[in-house]
């Protein structure tokens, strides 16, 4: 196991994050304080968690899309698209709760499946491929809700995003369970082993009999799953479905969180728990910015030199540079 | 070819920013339906918050020969050479909900607005009353370099500046919306615990994120309007039933809803009268005292 | 007969010809100079973003800075020009210089400590938009009578951002297609390995890529200022999103080593015209809007793909 | 940089002057390890002016290591290199082209989306009135091809060329760089003998001008018809350097495995199949691309060679049985029913297996484990649902490593940590692992040492005993005669003849080719 690690390169973004964790330590008063109140933790930690949750389901799905060379921009307008037709179909229509849930994760699985036609039946790049539903999505959200922000009143659905869990947010839970989920998929079945292999070198995989379609087809097809998930987790945060901002700009996060747990642009080897900690990082990047009441104008900037810190830490090249060579196995 | 259309109905073209809140929505839905009363055929361009989509939209509107412009811009800077083209092809621009900053103003035939700036003087001042001149403040910013954003902020600490014992004890982006309100209030209240700060109020610049807050500030335990004041602005439906419910203070109208306004302004303009440059739409404070009377006439 | 390299870019252009025209019989006034004039000076600094994005794509990269680099060179200038009275071609070489050596260090970071080239230009892109906010949240109008005089200019010859985005798009052509330095991009991008192997300067190549893409961002800024005579901090907010597209549209691979300027000039020239045949239709919501964008996109890439396929179909035989 | 590597340059011409007759290239005590190997222990290297020297030794004995450092490509953990008695550091392959060092690495190293012709000038493009002269470009790549007897389209993209064409290119371009010091990483693995000649007719021509020549091979006949010494390498440390008419083959042969071995015994295939035996693949009028209907049979328990020169269209025949290329026309039976195969996956459900000749860019997975490698194919055909567990994995990973003797750490280790010769193995492991009915080898081989290429054929033997048909494609001719009982001949993508059993002989073939080309 810790050989995996190792050589898995999780080391670095996991050493990434508990400097992070650790400067905030230093220079946020009370970053670590953790109160209980009512039988649920509450603090810095717990907010994160709670908050990264969303972006760490999104970064499932985008891992193993990535893991094939390919990326997924559309996240963010199917989260909107996941909210807006729970809201509808919950809200206004009065369906089941967990019916509509699955309705809705249906048609998201759905959506997906759209991108990874036009990624694999018809070759378009995944970029292009998925800017079409990234643009059209959010319009077809905002044209379920016609532009209005839409309430919930359901309580059992309202605990998905707001309640709690063993004492923690439910959103931990959710994604612990999903993370579960996908490691199950993706490593005890062959699946994973096909991703990378059609990510490293698509034409060998294809010569070696892997069906590159139809796995591309499946990553898509998840991604869009796990889309709607995040989607459906923010719509009960705030009891609300948002088709304008719902999951603006998490399509950046997500890709983000996927590149600094270690997973590369290009393709080929990747890690779930990579990715999830790469989440943590951003997300304690900017609740540490929100922590510290660094001035708005200013926040961005500070973010761009703290996450540069941070990419250049886990940097192989700067690691050799800096460290020296480390003692081999 | 740039006779008027189809039965001679006037042609009307509205650039609007985009659709990122149901204030947008409403505003938009508002100049719709009242070119549609009139029988005015609108030409209505989504500019998806870039200010460039704006220019290029004018620009097809004087291509295409509409009779007059109306624009909602999105930031207020950098119309100049666009509204000089109009004007070259005298075409009358009326500027709504948010003016702009040219050397000539000429430019534009009249201004219907809001003042951001006074929203964010009413909101402080409704505070002030309310806590008694004293207490701790958290900000929940609209997005960084938006004029609303730029002026709900101005105008607020113009008057909290005047009392020592309210202090903004934290101001951060919440992006306007929902979810990101309910974020940053939730590091709000871990920073206040474990800081030791009391938290006594809430300003949020607009409702969406006055909504998330009271989310968070519910999960956290807390009561929303009782241990925490919430005020905020812009005055949507949701923003009532909170008041109603207990949950927000107060909200400060800021009235999407234009049209009328809009197409009078329109009306004489092409009729060639002089308009006076600026009418700001009067806004007012709404709180739990008259949220209920006020509910049924709510339409956005 | 074309050759079957070209292939690509003709069907780009031949479905930009074939949009156009569908465009302009449906839409009274579409099919006029006035119309076309603003498609390029509408356009002319996302143009010229795309130009420098072009050379990192194609070098396998990507920059995500862009946007971010025309907020931060319009807040620049006109902050100079307004608030310190610097003149306003001091500013504008300033400007330029800012920008090309933020692209050298994000190139740096990609070259030699190998930094994803999404992390570094996000990083630059957090930076680049924060420190023009830092410089003023609050946009500014430039009353200069340079910035007046070019506007006269425009209105009365032709508008000068075109002209300077036609003068990028050829000196980008000659740079791609006749200088060791396009070759060596080209060769980066088509195998990072083999070029090293084979002897060419990777790392010089991509730094001078990223410097390239700043220089170009930066001069789309100086544009972008000129269009609106005024400073903002946040002008240019997912401009990279549409400069990838307009790339990729264009018939560039996003893994980089085949793609052509020219095709990024026609997919700028498709983006701006699906956006005009919005706003002439006129009756769509935000909604709809959203959703015709798509569609249309999508429509367009599969009427690239089929006159793709029937074009090597026939040069086959 | 540049301008500091050309000053190197320039003063190393001025010690040549003075030196006289020091060695050209001299290389001392280089040591170089990977995690886990040491790839070279000590090794030391000399070079003369005027010479073709041999580096010999077995997959993964560290031959390309040591060139790699030589040419800057890797940095070297300890030791010198002198050209001319002045030490050089290269960092890089741009650095050490500057100091006259040219070469051509083991996998072919070109720009697949560029053309042959930029491919040949990368770098050095003539410039003409501040931009280059694509003109000149065209015209001399043409000439630089022609050097080596190949008259083709230089325009077209090295992506669309065959192998054996893509390893002609690169090695037309390391002819035409101005060096001194030219270092061949098994330049003909894919060729055939005619281009082979065509190339040593080049070499001996530049040894004539006072070139210095590194040259790697696994074919010994080359190396005894090219070299003039011979410097072997075994585990990474070397073992001997000698004067390649001093050494007898058998003896370089058990200097480079470390033990006695008779000499590959020269067996042919054996007795023919009996004709009574049913063809189980029936192949008629297959057509497209350069293909023009081909037919041939294949019978169980039988090889069948296919033989040809180069773009012969004996790989395109392949790919289309195996459903990489779609066939124009034609059909394919197999036991007596018809049948299709779009797609790789479905020819492997039908039986089928393929080791493609590219072994980089179609074989090796290159960042998955030699494990991962070895099972892909056998994976693939089961299915997403029914995985092997890593135990059945690792049985099967271990049992190839063992019998293809690949050379590994362990089976954990990405296969591009291998030399090439082992990741050839690993690709060949693959499909044999899969144990289909028909095997597709072409040019199964490539940069695989003495020693394991008789471990291969006696398992190639061994399988079709086991009732196993093999289709077998190579470039080195007197390998096809060795293990077919049949032999397909092809020119310009039809079939022009078939021999069988004992009339299988390298002259017989060529005397098929010869005779039709008039
Ligand atoms: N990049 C690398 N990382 C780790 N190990 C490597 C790497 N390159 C080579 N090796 C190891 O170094 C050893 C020598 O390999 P090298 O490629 O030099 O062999 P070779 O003599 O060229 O063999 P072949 O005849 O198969 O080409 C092998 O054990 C190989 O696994
Ligand atoms: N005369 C030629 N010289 C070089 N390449 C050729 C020639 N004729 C055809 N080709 C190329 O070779 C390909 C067909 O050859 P294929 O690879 O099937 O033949 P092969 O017999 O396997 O030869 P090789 O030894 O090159 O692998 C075609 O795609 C074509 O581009
Ligand atoms: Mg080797
Ligand atoms: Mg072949």
């Amino acid at each position: 196991m810790m050989a995996r690690i190792k050589s898995s390169k999780l080391i670095w973004p996991l050493l990434a994050l508990i400097v992070l964790l650790a400067l905030n330590g230093f220079f946020t008063p009370g970053f670590f304080h953790i109160e209980i109140k009512s039988g649920r933790f509450y603090g810095h930690i717990i907010d994160i968690m709670n908050q990264a949750a969303p972006v760490m389901l999104l970064s499932l799905g985008m891992t193993l899309v990535i893991a094939t060379g390919g990326v997924d921009l559309s996240v963010g307008a199917v989260m909107a698209i996941s909210g807006a037709v729970m809201a509808l179909l919950t809200g206004k229509s009065g369906v089941f709760m967990p019916a509509g849930l699955l309705l809705t994760l249906i048609l998201c699985v759905i959506a997906g499946t759209w991108n990874g036609l036009l990624v694999s039946a018809f070759d378009i790049q995944p970029i292009v491929a998925t800017l079409i539903l990234m643009v059209a999505g959010r319009g077809i959200a905002q044209l379920l809700t016609q532009g209005q922000i839409l309430t919930f009143h359901d309580s059992s659905f309202a605990f998905i995003g707001s309640g709690s869990f063993a004492g923690l947010p439910f959103s931990v839970t959710v994604v612990l369970v999903w993370l579960a989920v996908t490691a199950v998929l993706s490593r005890a079945t062959a699946i994973g082993m096909f991703v990378e292999s059609i990510g490293d070198n698509t034409k060998a995989s294809r010569y070696a009999g892997i069906s590159v379609n139809t796995v591309k087809l499946f990553v898509y097809a998840f991604s869009g799953l796990c889309a709607g998930m995040a989607g459906l987790l923010v719509a009960s945060g705030v009891n609300a479905a948002d088709s304008n901002n719902a999951g603006l700009y998490y399509e950046l996060d997500a890709i983000l969180a996927v590149i600094v747990g270690g997973t590369a642009m290009s393709g080929g080897r990747f890690s779930l728990i990579g990715s999830m900690i790469g989440a943590l990082i951003i997300q304690t990047l900017t609740t540490s910015i929100r922590a510290q009441n660094v001035p708005v104008e200013f926040a961005l900037v500070v973010k761009a030199i703290v996450a540069l810190a941070v990419f250049l830490l886990q940097s192989d090249a700067f690691n050799k540079m800096f460290a020296g060579r480390k003692a081999g196995v | 070819s740039k006779k008027e259309k189809a039965g001679g109905k006037l042609v009307v073209g509205f650039s609007q920013v985009g659709a990122e809140s149901s204030w947008r929505t409403a505003e938009t839905e508002s100049i719709r339906s009242e070119a549609e009363k009139r029988g005015i055929e609108l030409k209505f361009s989504d500019a998806q918050q870039k200010q460039e989509n704006q220019i290029k939209a004018i620009r097809s509107f004087i291509a295409q020969g509409v009779k007059a412009i109306v624009l909602a811009p999105v930031v207020e800077t950098g119309w100049e050479p666009v509204l000089m083209e109009a004007k070259r092809a005298k075409i009358p621009v009326i500027l709504v909900d948010r003016g702009v900053n040219v050397s000539d103003d000429t430019l534009y035939s009249t201004l219907i607005a809001s003042d951001f700036v006074a929203e964010g003087r009413m909101a402080a001042e409704w505070m002030v009353k309310k806590l008694n001149g004293k207490g701790n403040i958290v900000e929940l910013q609209g997005t960084p370099g938006a004029a609303p954003a730029i002026d709900r902020k101005k105008g607020f600490e113009e008057i909290i500046k005047k009392y020592p014992d309210m202090k903004v004890v934290k101001s951060q982006t919440g992006d306007f919306t929902r979810t990101k309100g309910k974020e940053v209030m939730q590091t709000f209240l871990s920073s206040a615990k474990a800081e030791n700060v009391k938290i006594d109020a809430v300003y949020a610049h607009n409702d969406d994120m006055a909504l998330g807050a009271i989310q968070a500030i519910e999960e956290a335990g807390l009561k929303p309007g009782t241990d925490i004041v919430i005020v905020s602005i812009d005055g949507v439906k949701d923003a009532f039933l909170a008041m109603i419910d207990g949950k927000l203070n107060a909200t400060v109208e800021c009235n999407p809803l234009l049209g009328p306004m809009a197409f009078d302004a329109v009306k004489a303009a092409l009729g060639g009268e002089t308009l006076p440059k600026k009418t700001v739409v009067k806004d007012s404070v709404f709180d739990q005292t008259n949220a209920k009377q006020t509910l049924p006439d709510r339409k956005y | 007969m074309i050759s079957k390299k070209h292939i690509p870019l003709a069907a780009t252009l031949a479905v930009f010809a074939l949009l156009y025209a569908a465009a302009s019989v449906s839409f009274e006034g579409f099919f006029s100079v006035r119309v076309f004039t603003n498609l390029l000076n509408d356009n002319a600094f996302l143009g010229l973003a795309a130009i420098g994005m072009t050379f990192v794509i194609l070098s396998g990269g990507i920059d995500l800075s862009v946007g971010a680099m025309i907020g931060f060179t319009s807040i620049f200038i006109a902050t100079m020009i307004q608030r310190y009275h610097v003149n306003p071609i001091v500013a504008i070489v300033a400007a330029l210089a800012i920008g090309s050596l933020l692209g050298a260090s994000m190139g740096c970071l990609i070259a030699w400590f190998k930094l994803p080239p999404f992390l570094a230009t996000l990083a630059g892109m957090f930076f680049a938009r924060g420190m023009g906010l830092i410089i003023s949240m609050e946009s500014i109008p430039i009353k200069s009578g340079f910035f007046k005089a070019i506007e006269t200019f425009g209105y009365n010859f032709y508008p000068v951002t075109t002209i300077v985005f036609l003068a990028v798009v050829l000196i980008a052509l000659y740079v791609a297609h006749f200088t060791k330095f396009g070759r060596g991009v080209y060769a980066v991008g088509g195998s990072e390995d083999s070029a090293m192997l084979m002897g060419l300067p990777v790392s010089r190549i991509k730094i001078m890529v990223y410097t390239l893409s700043g220089f170009c961002s930066a001069l789309a800024g100086i544009v972008y200022t000129i269009y609106t005579t005024s400073g903002n901090a946040t002008a240019g907010t997912t401009l990279e999103m549409d400069a990838i597209a307009a790339v990729v549209i264009g018939g560039t691979l996003l893994t980089g080593g085949v793609g052509y300027v020219a095709g990024t000039v026609v997919g700028i020239l498709i983006l701006g015209t699906i956006q005009t045949m919005i706003t002439f239709e006129g009756t769509l919501s935000s909604w709809w809007t959203r959703i015709a964008i798509g569609g249309l996109l999508l429509l367009f890439i599969f009427l690239q793909r089929f006159i793709q396929t029937r074009a090597q179909g026939a040069t086959r035989k | 940089m540049r301008r500091g590597a050309y000053r190197l340059a320039e003063e190393i011409k001025q010690i040549e002057r003075d030196a006289g007759d020091a060695p050209l290239l001299e290389i001392r005590g280089v040591c170089k390890s990977f995690p886990g190997v040491k790839a070279l222990e000590n090794v030391d290297f000399t070079l003369k002016r005027g010479e073709i020297h041999s580096l010999m030794g077995e997959n993964g004995a560290g031959k390309s290591t040591l060139i790699k450092i030589l040419t800057g490509a890797y940095r070297r953990d300890t030791g010198q290199i002198t050209i001319e008695g002045r030490r050089i550091d290269p960092h890089s392959p741009l650095e050490a082209q500057a100091i006259g060092i040219s070469a051509v690495f083991q996998e072919v190293n070109l720009i697949p989306d560029l053309s042959i012709a930029e491919n040949i000038y990368l770098g050095r493009e003539p410039m003409a009135f501040g931009r280059i002269d694509w003109k000149r470009v065209h015209r001399g790549a043409e000439a630089a091809m022609r050097r080596l007897d190949l008259d083709i389209d230089v325009g077209q993209s090295v992506r669309s060329c065959s192998i054996a064409v893509q390893q002609l290119t690169a090695i037309a371009r390391a002819l035409d760089v101005d060096a001194r010091v030219l270092v061949l990483d098994e330049p003909t693995s894919s060729l055939a003998a005619h281009e082979v000649e065509k190339l040593f007719a080049v070499m001996r021509k530049l040894r004539g001008e006072g070139f210095g020549i590194v040259f790697i091979s696994h074919f010994l006949d080359q190396i005894y018809e090219i070299s003039d010494r011979l410097t072997v390498l075994r585990n990474g440390k070397l073992v001997g350097v000698h004067a390649a008419s001093d050494l007898p083959r058998l003896e370089l042969i058990s200097l480079m495995l470390g033990r006695e071995i008779s000499e590959v015994e020269e067996t042919s295939a054996g007795e023919t199949r009996k004709e009574e035996i049913k063809p189980f693949l029936k192949a008629r009028g297959l057509s497209g691309g350069v293909v023009k209907k081909m037919d041939f049979e294949v019978r169980p328990g039988e090889v069948l060679g296919f033989a040809g020169l180069l773009g012969a269209g004996r790989t395109e025949t392949a790919q289309m049985l195996f459903g990489i290329d779609r066939a124009a026309s034609g059909t394919v039976e197999m036991d007596e029913e018809q049948v299709r195969t779009a797609s790789p996956r479905r020819a492997i459900e039908k039986g089928i297996g393929f080791c493609p000749e590219d072994r980089r860019n179609a074989g090796i997975i290159p960042n998955l484990s030699v494990r991962e490698n070895i099972v892909a194919a056998l994976q693939a055909r089961r299915g997403w649902l029914r995985r092997l567990s890593i135990k059945k994995q690792r049985e099967i990973s271990a049992e190839y490593i063992k019998m293809l003797s690949i050379a590994t750490t362990d089976a954990e280790k990405p296969v591009a940590h291998l030399s090439g010769g082992n990741q050839q193995k690993v690709i060949l492991a693959r499909w044999l692992a899969l144990q289909p009915r028909l095997l597709i080898l072409d040019e199964p081989t490539r940069g695989i040492d003495v020693g394991a290429k008789a471990e291969i054929e006696k398992r190639i033997k061994e399988l079709c005993g086991g009732g196993m048909s093999i289709i077998f494609i190579s470039s080195e001719l007197e390998e096809v005669v060795r293990d077919s009982h049949r032999v397909v001949v092809m020119r310009e993508g039809s079939k022009i003849g078939e021999l069988a059993g004992g009339d299988i002989s390298l002259s017989s073939i060529i005397k098929l080719i010869a005779e039709k080309e008039v």
